[in-house]
């Protein structure tokens, strides 16, 4: 699938967008932050407060709990501030 | 059309005209646009990033829940990314209605869920070259949304 | 000049684009405009009579009693008396402030009040020449206006 | 004092302005309402309901019990229809 970061949360990994294969075993969006915070010190950085990181599965908004199987597109953000 | 995402400004003024030409049946027009502070001359542009494909459909969920919450006659929301400098435009929002009572709680709504929901992201650049952090999300725009929220 | 009562339409757009001109301190501007319906085709015009004087006192009192109770940067209200014809502008109010909160409720607090104070009234010309009987005052309208009222 | 009439109130009486002289015993706005209203058939109709009848001295709103004492001008008229 494809994962994207947006804000700081893109400044933190180092880029806006790449491919994710993640294992059987991440099945939730809070399993994937995890999986992705161990990846290495910008990841870390980035997903260091799972509260505040916001998830959108193929452009809709979810909670941690969602299940990410299916999705073609995950993207993580901060809160947002449009507007 | 309802609804833009884009870099360029726009005419509030042209927007808000569009929306009652030729039409007798509109009682009220409520226009809101939210505009980019110089905070006291410390800012020298708001850098918006938003999610391309996203902003447009969550943009569209919100006016689609605007239409069903109100007998509305028209509506328009531009909202605006990239580099925006003081004084400049960030985004407009405008709806008619029969009565006044309708035009002024779906654009407040409106306001209130596209904070909330449309993903976007800004960026204060000072105007000594310096960037600041991100803005950060203000729990009173939490509780805004909130309050339109359905028992 | 933050108020006017005239007989000649006005520039809604040029009127609210004048509250920000040269300001970077604005974040919000609400303008909401009053039109006169057709009612289905079948109003000719509104005459609307005001009382001189008082009309621009009360007017002036609603405005100050704005200002009292948010933090405006600019307000701006004009209301039409005389002929006017359907699809016509009858009355607008523009608020500016930082933040949006205070420029939504200031717009919806002015209109209410202006509403239930301002001395004018309508009455409807229909398109077959008759002279229809002055509109009547809406219940609604009182109930609007009360719910700003301070325990 | 002048009596300044509005809308229907206007139309009824069948005038737009009059100066008039109370007697000394008409000392609130309902007294004058009253008074009015025994003049004529048109001032009769005009303020046949007083309870939907709004008045202003020197061009404030006032209510029914307001005294008329000392005001130079009192208008009648229907409840608004601005906005």
């Amino acid at each position: 699938m494809k994962a994207r970061y947006f804000a700081w949360v893109r400044e933190r990994v180092g880029k806006a967008e790449e491919e994710i294969d993640p294992p059987a075993e991440i099945v939730t969006v809070a399993d994937l932050i995890a999986w992705l915070g161990r990846r290495d010190e910008g990841y870390a950085h980035a997903f260091e407060n799972p509260k505040i990181i916001r998830a959108a599965l193929d452009r809709a908004h979810v909670k941690p709990e969602a299940a990410i199987a299916g999705a073609r597109e995950i993207a993580f953000f901060p809160p947002m501030t449009g507007g | 059309m309802e609804i833009s995402v884009q870099r360029e400004d726009f005419d509030a003024a042209a927007e808000a005209r569009r929306l009652t030409q030729g039409r007798g049946d509109i009682g009220a027009v409520v226009t809101f646009v939210g505009l980019c502070r110089d905070e006291d001359g410390q800012l020298s542009t708001l850098e918006i990033e938003h999610y391309p494909g996203m902003a447009e459909g969550e943009i569209a969920a919100v006016a689609a829940e605007a239409h069903a919450r109100w007998p509305l006659k028209g509506l328009r929301i531009i909202h605006r990314f990239g580099e925006i400098g003081p004084g400049e435009q960030i985004v407009m929002v405008a709806t008619a209605s029969t009565h006044r009572g309708a035009a002024f709680a779906a654009a407040e709504f409106l306001m209130d869920y596209l904070k909330a929901r449309a993903p976007f992201w800004k960026r204060a650049r000072r105007a000594d070259g310096t960037v600041e952090g991100w803005v950060e999300a203000k729990e009173t725009d939490e509780a805004s949304a909130a309050r339109w929220s359905r028992a």
